[in-house]
């Protein structure tokens, strides 16, 4: 009885709905799309990820991070590297290295040769990053623009760092070429089928994970230390702690993206991780609703595919609207486009079900 | 849960070891009176300013096949796509002119990097790539047709050149990418086996516009000759700093292969004229084929606009691909590639052969000097084509490379 | 000097202030009382510009200045004591001076020099930068601040609060000689019923954003009537 | 030998940054907009020189005029921007980042469709070409002019903000701007004014970079996030802070660059910045607060 | 969450005494013990010295006042003992030494303040602002829950400061004195052992003084309070002692009445008698 009336409290089961339905619409997809729209979809609901993460720390935390670029690309780096690896064979040499390197292996590759470990680093290697620089950074108490700044320096630092060493890394070509996925033919159409479903699993995970976080005491806490950091600290919470577990979560979610992003798209390269891209995330977030729950994933959707249909038929063209959302959602809409259907149902007769 | 669900409703496992290398079945459609190719250039983002000259010859050399009679009879349908600058966003967009617009064959990229990514999409669904620029070597496939120079015609006959002068040690200068980091390799072999010495090696980040200090060293190592692979922007930044610490083509020439005629204006006549340039085409080349390409070009584009070698080779590659398919009466990918062995044209730089074994097409290499009217003029020509290897294995000197 | 009617304003989807009428007649002293809440701030930052009218008008010496921003109802005259120790924090004490004081050449170098005699406390802390001054010191400074225009009309937001008792004594008796010669007029909300009510010609207690009780300053029975009032 | 020639490489560059980034340190420093259409309006100077070049033709002539025009064609674009879009959002100041991205990549591509994707060029005055030479280094002139010009730039800027009324209301409207009004000043024109220098301060780098390098549609992009350090380094809102930075990050980058590469130089410099914030969080020069109080 | 109704003004908010029992009553005995040393505490800021030699000492019971003339260093000194300006010499609560812990720590040893201008979480409700401060000895795990219900505590802290119908209203919309009591009661659920209140009625009217310095003199009974306040009326009614710095240093201590009648305080503080009392 209890669950009934707890579940059927007006924000609860609007929320449940919106959550059904775009688990709905996601299964529904590969019987609808051809099987390159299926890859484009599976490949946005990859970036949808990093926007989702975003929406909490920036959302939720106020911190602008323009630097998602390094986890969505160490996560995405990892990835290539285990399945280039594998794709090698056991003790064998990535092809690139072969031709730019000096044909053997860097100890620092090894550890992902084996398929568990390469999980468990795409989840490690960016959560402790982040901690440690999260950690430095707002211990500190650098904050808003001086945090905004210095992880946008971040990932230009990264990406130059990528493209230096060519031997190791590719260079600017990036890594591509990947045959197998933990074993499975990425030429194979139902292996990509798979793929997209794992991406729009997890992807539904991470919305169900932002959900309990935004609601719960942290959440609460998370917005507290967004508006009064220094008066959170005389209530005896360390103000750091509580960003640098949002700032962290943002990040695996940006690496998870990342790493799903790879077999999916084929390639990584550094042009995927800089600061163009990591500004690019912040689109979808911004137009979508950076507050909100699905607001970050639909904006960054929506976004994805205005690019892509956009750029086919006026190349030009997509700049000019790209940077006309830009314009007209932030300085007009802070609340993003989830603010327009607030401001709708609000106008809406009072006690109409929503 | 939801996972397992989904999974288990598909549940087509394909196992780790079989190969079933599903290429896609081709979807290309013959049946009407036209047939679709792809262009596939960066039309935005940083490349845009050099790709955007080749696909505006790729629109010339479609025009006028159309106007000739099209393919086999059927009209060329252009698929335009932008590649945007970006190696992902060349890959899918590879992927979607081959898998869901059907096109016959893909004209464009312009980066190594973007040809790197666009490879594996064209191997797993067996279709055709035709690359218009110079490069890095060290490649073929038999879904890509090269139509720029691969290293020996082009870096090889540039440093021939440079012995022939008399050059003793060499500054090596690039942007930080694959491409001038192996050509370098390539030079320094090179070097070795003719007693030339590298002086030193300085590599700036793509778009690096600070050169003071790479002109310092190169000043202070006083080299008999720069060879220069910065691409881009890179390119007016060094050029203007040299002049201003007071450097000339007679004091220490460069020799470029990445400036061509579109960027003199750029950088500026007076910071660069004198210096050398190693391509396979100028639009100074004297030949009745360069005479109507040029004069196409402008009357398509405006007196303004000069032609130059990757568009060159690009307006060929679409020419190269109709010979092969009027050779083999067919578009199919397998068709087409078994005919283009020793297709020709007579193409502005020259006549051009196809090989069909690594798929490059042999090229005259030209050296040329930039002249105060922007333009650039042969200075020594290799006057034979020379036969593409892109592996270097006609080379001793280059046994150790790959 | 200043008459507004039907005075109505509020924050986003909120009204706070509903149609309030009151007047400050030349040279004279008006009071607003009103609890905790009650719109007493909302009120002078409507008077001010600051926030925008949805009804009524603002009149200033017998012009209406309702749609006039801000700084050019300061330019006709009005001074404002913001409620809450404001001041330019990162200016020094003497530039949080002087950059009122510019507009106004050397009458303002003039005033400057009797606003610190009134506060002489502050002369010695001019170098410091005003956000690190201490609350009071803050307080200090920005009546000071408001008095080198040079105003006709002063209006001040609990101005007192968080100085200390000596100078708070001096600062009502300055405001009390500048009125009694006629030259200023100032509109006062205040906390402290007595002051209010025994200089003011008259006040006004605001609940809920209207005028609940209006009345006559400077009578004995005033500041009961007042307190009767607040108590409701 | 080298050592010297370095020296004067890093100040070079670091002149180059520091015109880069004192408009941004009234714009961003003092104002807090985070404008990454600054780039832009570096480019929008650049193209002003080479659209006079075309109508005067002597360079020598054709760069005096453009260094003012420069200033005013960047400070224009500038007052458009704060009037059309920045003045709505002073009190969200991490959201102007983005809306001046949105910005940046229009004018981007206006430049593009406007003059065209390939770089022009423009011609350095005889007066600049080649190097003075002193004790057999060769010291560009036209770094050297970047250098006095740079010099001459902060110069000017610092004794406007210290010394003259309107810096004194800059300050004041940046740090209370109910107050500002409530106190007589204008905001709104204060803004503009404020937002009119810092933008042309752009225009007038725009147009000592045609000196350097190539003048396209993305020059202004290869600056930005090193400008924006340099103000962060330096303290927000401090002149002489931004002086310095920019300083020290030419020098790094030279000294740097010299005994590694460009690439490598740049990742240190970003660490050395990382770790710099670790010391002093609030930069190089701090104004002090009563959190709280 | 609910919304304000569009044009309804809030309704008036009065102090319950009776709730504050409910918060305070239940572990009266257990602090007993509780008192603020300090000894020789100093803070210098650049060379120019805000407190010097200030030795303080507050028992439980005793509702000690701070009082002294603008600049004279009490919320230097209140900035101090909770860690927000580094100082030197010793100030311990209880057994607990505070100098030289972050501030977040000694918020954690039982330390609570509010601040000269109000200063609460804005975006959030006042029953957010109140679980907050409730929350800070929580385990981390269970911040990770949505909250259950109101707790207790909270719920009581609503009435005692008379929030109970503005609980889901943002704390950014309440009035300047609304806020002042939403920081009292946040330092009651924040459970503080010693409450350290910088300038706690400003802006109130008298009855809202008397019903706020009731509040404060019936958590002194319980716990370690100072309040830092200009208002000599709330003094005299309120205090049981006081303490009054000048320049940095204590000027003098004693009852309400030993300071009122101190010349020295006379002359830099209280200015002619006559002419004191403003209410
Ligand atoms: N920025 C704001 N947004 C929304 N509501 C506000 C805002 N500022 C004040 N209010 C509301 O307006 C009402 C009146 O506030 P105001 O500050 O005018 O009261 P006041 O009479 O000055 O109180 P005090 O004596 O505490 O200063 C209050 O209910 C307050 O919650
Ligand atoms: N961070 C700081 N830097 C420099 N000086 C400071 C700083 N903080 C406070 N001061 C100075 O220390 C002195 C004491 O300030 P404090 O705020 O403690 O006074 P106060 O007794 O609380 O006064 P008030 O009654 O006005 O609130 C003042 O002169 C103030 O200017
Ligand atoms: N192939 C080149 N020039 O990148
Ligand atoms: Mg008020
Ligand atoms: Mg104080």
């Amino acid at each position: 009885m209890t669950v009934l009336t707890t579940l059927l409290r007006p924000g609860r089961t609007r929320t449940l709905a919106a959550f059904g339905l775009a688990a709905v619409l996601l299964l529904l997809a590969p019987l609808v799309l051809s099987p390159f729209r299926l890859d484009l979809l599976a490949k946005f609901l990859c970036l949808a990820m990093v926007a989702v993460g975003i929406g909490l720390a920036w959302g939720r935390g106020g911190l602008l991070t323009l630097g998602q670029g390094v986890y969505f690309g160490l996560g995405a780096y990892l990835m290539a590297m285990h399945l280039k690896l594998a794709d090698a064979g056991p003790g064998g040499v990535p092809d690139f290295m072969l031709l730019y390197g000096t044909g053997q292996v860097p100890g620092w590759w090894e550890p992902l040769r084996s398929p568990v470990s390469a999980i468990l680093l795409i989840l490690v290697v960016p959560a402790a990053l982040a901690a440690l620089l999260g950690w430095a950074v707002f211990t500190r108490r650098v904050r808003g623009a001086y945090f905004a700044i210095l992880s946008q320096a971040l990932a230009a630092a990264f990406a130059i760092l990528l493209i230096g060493q060519q031997q190791t890394t590719g260079g600017t070509n990036g890594l591509n070429g990947f045959r197998a996925f933990f074993g499975y033919d990425l030429a194979d159409p139902v292996n990509k089928q798979m793929l997209y479903l794992i991406a729009a699993a997890v992807l539904l995970l991470m919305v169900a994970i932002v959900r309990q976080l935004t609601v719960s005491r942290f959440g609460e806490l998370l917005v507290a230390v967004r508006d009064q950091e220094d008066r959170v600290r005389f209530l005896g919470y360390d103000p750091a702690a509580v960003k640098v577990v949002a700032y962290v979560v943002a990040a695996v979610m940006a690496a998870v993206g990342g790493a799903l992003f790879v077999p999916i798209a084929g390639i990584v390269s550094p042009a995927d991780v800089g600061v163009v891209p990591s500004i690019g995330f912040l689109i979808g977030v911004a137009i979508g609703g950076r507050a909100t729950l699905l607001g970050p994933v639909l904006g960054s959707i929506a976004v994805s595919w205005a690019q892509t249909s956009i750029s086919e038929q006026f190349p030009s063209g997509w700049i000019y609207f790209q940077g006309a959302l830009f314009i007209l959602v932030i300085a007009f809409l802070p609340g993003g486009l989830a603010s327009v259907a607030g401001k709708l149902r609000r106008r809406a007769p009072e006690g109409s079900p929503a | 849960a939801l996972c397992v669900v989904a999974l288990s409703a598909c549940g087509a496992r394909v196992d780790a070891g079989s190969d079933t290398s599903a290429s896609a079945e081709s979807c290309v459609d013959t049946s009407g009176d036209t047939v679709k190719i792809g262009f596939l250039n960066s039309l935005s983002g940083t490349m845009a300013i050099s790709e955007q000259t080749v696909h505006d010859s790729l629109e010339l050399a479609a025009q006028e096949i159309n106007a000739d009679g099209g393919v086999l009879g059927k009209e060329l349908e252009i698929v335009s796509e932008d590649g945007q600058s970006e190696p992902t966003v060349f890959a899918e967009k590879a992927g979607k002119l081959i898998t869901s617009d059907c096109v016959a064959a893909v004209f464009g990229g312009w980066t190594s990097a973007s040809r790197k990514a666009m490879l594996p999409v064209f191997e797993a669904q067996d279709s055709l790539l035709f690359y218009p620029v110079q490069y890095e070597g060290l490649e073929s496939s038999p879904n890509i047709f090269y139509t720029g120079a691969t290293t020996n015609q082009q870096i090889v006959p540039a440093l021939d050149y440079l012995v022939e002068q008399g050059t003793k040690s060499l500054f090596l200068v690039g942007s930080d990418y694959v491409f001038p980091r192996t050509a370098n390799k390539i030079i320094n072999a090179y070097a070795e086996a003719h007693d030339i010495e590298i002086v030193g090696e300085e590599y700036a980040p793509l778009g690096h516009t600070d050169f003071s200090t790479i002109v310092n060293k190169v000043k202070s190592a006083d080299a008999d000759a720069v060879f220069n692979t910065l691409n881009g922007d890179s390119n007016v930044a060094f050029f203007k700093e040299y002049k201003n610490v007071g450097m000339s083509a007679d004091d220490m020439p460069v020799v470029s292969v990445s400036i061509a005629e579109e960027e003199v204006g750029g950088i500026g006549i007076e910071n660069v004229e004198g210096q050398l340039t190693a391509w396979n085409y100028y639009q100074t080349v004297d030949s009745p084929a360069n005479t109507a390409f040029v004069e196409a070009f402008k009357a398509e584009y405006g007196e303004d606009r000069p032609t130059s070698d990757p568009m060159e080779a690009a307006y060929t590659s679409l020419y190269l691909w109709k010979a092969m398919v009027e050779k083999a009466e067919s578009f199919a990918v397998e068709d087409v590639t078994a005919a283009a062995d020793g297709v020709t044209f007579d193409a502005p730089e020259g006549e051009v052969v196809v090989n069909g074994d690594n798929h490059h097409i042999a090229k005259t290499a030209l050296i040329g000097k930039i002249g105060a009217d922007g333009l650039i003029h042969t200075e020594w020509s290799s006057e034979e084509p020379i036969e593409p290897d892109p592996y270097l294995e006609g080379y001793d000197w280059a046994d150790g490379l790959s | 000097m200043l008459e507004l009617s039907g005075v109505t304003t509020g924050y986003g989807r909120t009204t706070v202030v509903h149609g309030v009428d009151l007047t400050v007649p030349d040279g004279a002293l008006t009071a607003v009382l009103g609890h905790n809440g009650a719109g007493k701030t909302t009120l002078l930052r409507a008077v001010l510009g600051l926030l925008p009218l949805r009804a009524g008008s603002v009149r200033l010496a017998d012009e209406d200045v309702t749609a006039l921003a801000p700084h050019k109802r300061v330019r006709r005259g009005i001074a404002y004591v913001p409620q809450g120790q404001q001041s330019f924090g990162q200016l020094s004490a003497r530039e949080n001076l002087q950059v009122v004081a510019d507009a106004h050449g050397r009458a303002g170098r003039r005033r400057t020099d009797e606003a610190l005699d009134l506060f002489p406390a502050l002369r010695d802390l001019l170098g410091r930068q005003a956000g690190l001054l201490s609350g009071g010191q803050r307080q200090q400074l920005a009546i000071a601040r408001a008095l080198v225009t040079g105003p006709t009309l002063l209006v001040l937001d609990e101005p007192v609060e968080g100085i200390q008792p000596n100078v708070v004594t001096e600062i009502y008796a300055a405001i009390s000689t500048l009125t009694g010669a006629g030259s200023l007029s100032v509109l006062l909300v205040e906390q402290h019923i007595g002051y209010a009510v025994e200089h003011a010609a008259e006040f006004a207690v605001l609940t809920s954003g209207r005028v609940a009780h209006r009345g006559q300053g400077g009578v004995p029975t005033a500041a009961a009537a007042a307190r009767k009032a607040l108590t409701l | 030998m080298d050592i010297i020639a370095q020296l004067f490489a890093g100040l070079s560059l670091g002149s180059v940054l520091l015109l880069a980034a004192l408009g941004l340190s009234l714009t961003f420093g003092q104002m807090g907009v985070i404008n990454m259409a600054h780039g832009e309006f570096m480019m929008a100077g650049a193209y002003t020189a080479f659209v006079i070049q075309g109508v005067v033709g002597d360079a020598g002539v054709s760069l005096l005029l453009a260094l003012p025009l420069g200033f005013v064609v960047g400070g224009l674009l500038g007052l458009l921007l704060e009037a059309t879009l920045i003045h709505r959002m002073y009190r969200r100041p991490l959201d102007t980042l983005l809306v001046t991205w949105g910005v940046a990549l229009v004018l981007q591509q206006v430049a593009r469709d406007v003059f065209g994707a390939p770089n022009v060029d423009v011609r350095a005055p005889a007066w600049l070409s080649g190097a003075v030479e002193i004790g057999g280094l060769a010291l560009p002139r036209t770094r050297l002019f970047i250098l006095a010009l740079a010099i001459v730039c902060v110069v000017a800027l610092a004794l406007a903000l210290r010394a003259t009324p309107l810096g004194r209301r800059i300050r004041a409207v940046v740090q209370n701007r109910d107050l500002a009004e409530a106190s007589g000043i204008s905001s709104r024109a204060t803004d503009r004014v404020t937002f009119f220098i810092g933008s042309g301060l752009a225009g007038i780098a725009g147009v000592t970079l045609t000196l350097l390098g190539s003048v396209g549609p993305t020059l202004g992009t290869n600056y930005i996030v090193d400008a924006f350090l340099v103000v962060v380094a330096g303290g927000i809102g401090q002149i002489k802070g931004t002086v310095i930075a920019a300083m020290a990050l030419g020098l790094m980058q030279a000294f740097f660059e010299y005994s590694t590469t460009a690439s490598v130089a740049k990742v240190l410099v970003f660490v050395a910045i990382v770790a710099f914030l670790q010391l002093r969080p609030q930069g190089l020069v701090s104004v002090r607060t009563r959190s709280l109080a | 969450m609910s919304e304000m109704s569009s044009t309804e003004q809030q309704p008036e908010t009065e102090i319950d005494l009776a709730a504050a029992e409910a918060l305070l009553g239940t572990d009266a005995d257990r602090f007993k013990h509780d008192y603020l040393e300090v000894r020789g505490l100093r803070v210098e800021f650049d060379g120019f010295v805000a407190v010097r030699d200030v030795d303080l000492t507050v028992t439980q019971g005793d509702l000690r006042f701070l009082i002294g003339p603008n600049g004279a260093g009490k919320t230097t000194l209140i900035d101090a003992v909770t860690g927000l300006v580094r100082a030197t010499g010793s100030v311990s609560f209880g057994r607990t030494a505070l100098l030289g812990r972050s501030t977040h720590r000694i918020a954690r040893a039982g330390v609570g303040r509010t601040f000269q201008t109000a200063s609460v979480f804005e975006e959030l409700t006042v029953l957010q602002n109140l679980d907050i401060a409730a929350g800070a000895r929580r385990a981390p795990l269970t911040l990770l829950r949505r909250r259950p219900a109101t707790p207790e505590a909270v719920e009581h802290a609503l009435e005692t400061v008379g929030l109970t119908a503005l609980r889901d209203v943002p704390a950014g919309v309440l009035a300047h004195g609304q806020k002042q009591w939403l920081e009292i009661g946040m330092l009651l659920v924040q459970d503080a052992h010693l409450l350290l209140l910088d300038e706690p009625v400003a802006g109130m009217t008298q009855a809202e003084r008397e019903e706020t310095g009731q509040l404060l003199r019936r958590i002194g009974s319980q716990r370690v309070v100072v309040v830092v306040e200009h208002d000599m009326e709330f003094l005299r009614s309120f205090a049981d002692s006081v303490t009054v710095m000048h320049q940095g240093r204590v000027l003098a201590e004693g009852t309400v009445n030993e300071v009122q009648n101190d010349p020295a305080v006379v002359e830099v503080y209280l200015g002619a008698p006559t002419q004191g009392d403003l209410a």
